[in-house]
């Protein structure tokens, strides 16, 4: 394992910044490409970069697998919770005009809150497809 | 003239590349591999729908006048996801089929099906 | 001719399509499953430039990072459980051929008819689609219209799209899912 | 705020639910869950209905967007009764489903399992509701994906294999609705299905929409398990859980069945689809072909479930024989088919699964003495099996009735001579069964075999009661479905 050296310390250093960059692609999508989506997967590649030259037990000391579950489950409830209360507050259902008094503003606040939600789904659902792929192929080895 | 209706062409052509791939291999994995191509193709027939030629991305600014069309783009977002997520499903069965039957091998499973099938009508 | 090579963007369309046709073919060809599986990586790569080509760069980015990134490693994944080796199957190659080739025939045919590539009024461009770019910024006041309409004009779809994934995701972990202890078989 | 947002509602209940599902630790919590949210579904609609019933059609722009430019929800008489059949299914089957989840599924993975089944039931109401075409596409991804896991899910290795099958034939349907959607959206510039049917009318001609309507049928037929098209199916059903193949049965392929109707005659108009385009004569072939050739097969099965299994092709026949012929008693008779035919095999699923719970296998000899062992389970199976034959007084009766008359209207004796032929094969396939239960002697050594438990006999036999019901009372659903058939030519 000794010629992975370089490989792990580069992966260890880039992690921050792929993260960081999931995240500016998560926030900026509204006036440059990208969103939620794409946001997700760069987060999920990120770790799953560091799982490859480390190995799976190590990735899930960090995350654990029902963090992952609880991050799936809570992004779905963001996306429907959204819709849920702007439904309460006189708008149909996602209407996020109803969030201001200006329905631009509206707009823009709900689109973030739908994007993070997102994003939260596709990070865990990777996750939790790599974790179990991952966890059958430590079983065989 | 020809080329204006290349995107399209090819479009058609990679969908049935896939579709040759589906059917002519026997190999559960490879069926996977070819149904992506077969995917991913009619997301370029999508795009080439909303290309208008020399204009921008659909990022609004001021000085530029004419967009691309972006509504295929949203609607492709949406397609790319459904074809990954139905890849992870085919994946998962693939690797339980792995598991249960030692081969992803058409013929092979069939071969084996067909022999328990026997089996349990002997039973009888 | 000549107008066309004043037209880079063109040219690039052209060769990269002409790329996809031959990795498309080699991709089904190819025996060895772990070859296969990373020329359709290069696929996904040649297909999301060729979104950029066409404008899309939010499909591009999805493209690039889904179909090159995660794709490959799912598929990688998969292969490390089940074997790269493709068992080679005679005597089912012509049946499907002769058929292939007819209905692709059939659908260049059906293309004629379509309205003209990259033309700023056909259909497609003058419905709807001109609605969003005149009035995303206006009511939503976000200048990227594909995140606009994705996520509010069509929002209900993209919530589908989530669930989509999630269900894909739940679906993964009820087949394979150990959850770290037992090797319970269904 | 309730009452204004009901359209949505009906749908998101069963989706919100399915996302805590996934994290409830408790034992019978996701089961519970489930069936409050199929029930909370189910009230919706049946509120739905009564608006609708009072001739009102409802529509639910999504995020305040009007259409075309937003998603909207629109549900008209003939959305109505498939959500009311899709609901209803779903309600008994998932309080059938709970004893015999317990013995098919391990315990860890109930709450996945009953969280993909609750997204499979919402995918196929927000198909239902939806007014968008695209909108259509992913909640069919929806509902198919959970689809392929739930059938995955059998005890028998064969079921990975069936939900393989199921997975590649169903994305190339997918794909071809998509690239059909494509197709129509190049042409006319709009997604809203109202939008189009406006949009389309000077287009109609030019080959790319003969094209997509030919991709459309081809995609859906993929989906519907149309005869030549239909090995997923019988695989499916056969090596699916019990709950699965009940559920599946009721639902799956009538959604499809809707969204046929929806766009033939919808979108693209009947004289268009079934007369321009040779549509009819290819539909009514298949379908007659089909009926004739499952039937047989139906009666050549060992295996209940399969046998059940090929009916349901055969059964489909119908419905897609009743499309074919484009006239008004055809369509009646095809939706009356559609909805009659789901209520009716959900039932005998049901029945036959129970039965597989108590003697421990589906094959013909399991069933010996079946009949005063438990007599409510074979009860139901027989009523709903008439109901498939179409014995007067069910109200498979009415749909053949119905056929029977399309096929003289257009003078197509080939087609009543199909349906009546393969009437008696059903009823052959149906008896060889009454025939074991009651006439065959059970091994001694089977040791006890008990009547089902009551909280799988009341959705069975409440499923071939209500068979009974419109069988014996026709007169409600038959002003109902001739409204939404008046509707669909135009009238």
């Amino acid at each position: 394992m000794q010629e992975i050296v370089v490989l792990r310390v580069v992966v260890r250093l880039l992690l921050p910044f792929i993260l960081m960059y999931a995240l500016y692609i998560l926030f900026h999508g509204e006036v440059s490409p990208g969103g939620g989506f794409q946001a997700g997967v760069i987060f999920a590649a990120g770790f799953i970069a560091y799982s490859l030259v480390n190995d799976l037990a190590s990735l899930q000391k960090i995350l654990p697998h029902f963090v992952v579950r609880i991050i799936n489950a809570l992004g779905v409830l963001i996306y429907a919770g959204v819709g849920v209360t702007t439904m309460f507050m006189g708008g149909r259902f996602l209407g996020f005009s109803a969030f201001r008094v200006l329905p631009a503003d509206g707009q823009k606040l709900g689109i973030m809150l739908v994007e993070v939600g997102i994003g939260m789904v596709v990070f865990s659902v990777i996750m939790l497809v790599f974790y179990s792929f991952g966890e059958r192929s430590g079983d065989d080895s | 003239m020809t080329l204006d209706a290349l995107n399209y062409w090819v479009s058609f052509i990679l969908m049935m590349i896939g579709f040759f791939g589906i059917v002519s291999s026997g190999n559960l994995l490879k069926k996977l591999i070819c149904l992506t191509i077969f995917q991913v193709s009619a997301l370029l027939f999508y795009i080439s729908v909303g290309y208008v030629k020399g204009a921008a991305a659909p990022i609004i600014k001021d000085v530029i006048i004419d967009y691309v069309n972006p509504l295929p783009h949203v609607l492709m977002l949406t397609a790319i996801v459904v074809g990954v997520a139905s890849m992870a499903v085919g994946l998962a069965i693939t690797v339980r089929i792995k598991e249960e039957y030692g081969t992803i091998e058409e013929d092979e499973i069939a071969e084996l099906d067909f022999k328990k099938h026997k089996r349990e009508s002997k039973k009888k | 001719m000549i107008d066309i090579l004043h037209n880079i963007n063109l040219v690039a369309n052209i060769l990269i399509l002409v790329f996809l046709l031959c990795i498309g073919v080699s991709v089904v060809r190819a025996r060895n499953l772990l070859v296969a599986s990373v020329l359709l990586g290069i696929f996904s790569i040649l297909m999301a430039t060729e979104y950029l080509v066409l404008a899309a760069p939010d499909v591009a980015i999805t493209e690039a990072s889904v179909g090159a990134g995660i794709s490959t490693v799912l598929l990688l994944l998969g292969i490390f459980l089940v074997g790269e080796k493709e068992k080679r199957v005679k005597g089912r190659k012509l049946l499907p051929f002769i058929m292939v080739v007819s209905i692709a025939a059939m659908l260049v045919y059906a293309s004629g008819g379509l309205p003209v590539f990259g033309s700023g009024s056909s259909p497609a461009q003058s419905g709807v689609a001109s609605y969003y770019t005149k009035n995303s910024v206006i009511e939503t006041g976000v200048p990227n219209v594909v995140t606009a309409v994705l996520a509010s004009y069509r929002g209900y779809d993209t919530f589908g799209e989530t669930l989509v994934i999630f269900t894909a995701g739940i679906a993964v972990l009820m087949l394979l899912g150990k959850f770290g202890k037992n090797k319970n078989k269904t | 705020m309730i009452f204004a947002n009901l359209p949505v509602l009906l749908v998101i209940i069963p989706l919100i639910a399915a996302a805590i599902c996934t994290v409830l630790p408790w034992k019978h919590s996701p089961w519970a869950l489930a069936t409050f949210a199929t029930f909370a579904s189910f009230l919706c609609i049946c509120k739905i209905v009564v608006q609708i019933y009072a001739g009102s059609t409802i529509i639910y722009p999504m995020g305040g967007w009007l259409a075309p430019y937003g998603i909207e929800y629109r549900i008209d008489k003939l959305s109505a009764i498939f959500l009311l059949l899709i609901s209803g299914v779903a309600s008994f089957a998932i309080v059938y489903g709970m004893p015999a989840t317990q013995k098919e599924v391990a315990e860890n993975k109930q709450k996945f399992f009953y969280a993909i089944y609750l997204l499979c039931f919402s995918g196929l109401l927000g198909v239902l509701a939806t007014n968008d075409i695209f909108n259509i596409y992913v909640f069919l991804e929806i509902s198919s994906i959970a689809t392929y896991a739930l059938v995955a899910m059998g005890k028998d290795r064969r079921a990975l294999v069936a939900s393989f099958e199921y997975l590649i034939l169903g994305t190339i349907g997918a794909t071809f609705f998509l690239i059909a959607i494509g197709l129509v959206y190049s042409m006319t510039g709009s997604l809203n299905i109202s939008d189009i049917a406006i949009k389309i009318r000077p287009v109609v001609n030019t080959i790319p929409i003969k094209m997509a309507c030919a991709f459309f049928t081809v995609g859906l037929a993929l989906k519907i398990g149309i005869f030549p098209l239909h090995l997923w199916l019988t695989n499916s059903y056969t090596n699916a859980p019990t709950f699965v193949s009940s559920f599946l049965s009721g639902t799956t392929t009538k959604v499809g069945v809707y969204i046929l109707i929806r766009i033939t005659y919808g979108v693209f108009g009947h004289d268009f689809s079934y007369i321009d385009l040779p549509l009819g004569q290819i539909l009514i072939l298949l379908g007659s072909v089909g009926i004739l050739v499952a039937s047989t097969a139906a009666i050549l099965q060992n295996n209940v479930k399969r046998m059940l299994a090929y009916s349901s092709v055969a059964q489909i026949g119908y419905i897609i024989l009743g499309i074919g012929m484009a006239n008004v008693p055809g369509a009646s008779g095809a939706i009356i088919q559609a909805i009659f035919h789901g209520v009716s095999k959900a039932a005998m699923f049901m029945a036959a699964g129970a039965i597989m719970l108590s003697v421990k296998g589906v094959r013909l000899e399991h069933f010996e003495g079946i009949g005063r062992r438990m007599p409510l389970t074979i009860t139901a199976f027989i009523i709903s099996g008439l109901s498939l034959v179409g014995i007067p007084g069910t109200a498979g009766f009415i749909a053949k009735w119905y056929l029977l008359q399309a096929a003289i209207a257009s003078g197509m004796w080939t087609v009543f001579a199909v349906i009546i032929i393969s009437s008696l094969l059903t009823l052959t396939y149906v008896w060889k069964i009454i025939e074991v239960a009651f006439f065959e002697h059970m091994d001694a050594g089977r040791g006890s075999v008990n009547e089902a438990p009551l909280i799988m006999l009341i959705p069975m036999l409440g499923l071939s009661f209500i068979t009974i019901i419109f069988g014996v009372w026709p007169v409600y659903m038959t002003g109902y479905v001739s409204q939404i058939v008046t509707a669909l030519f135009g009238g």
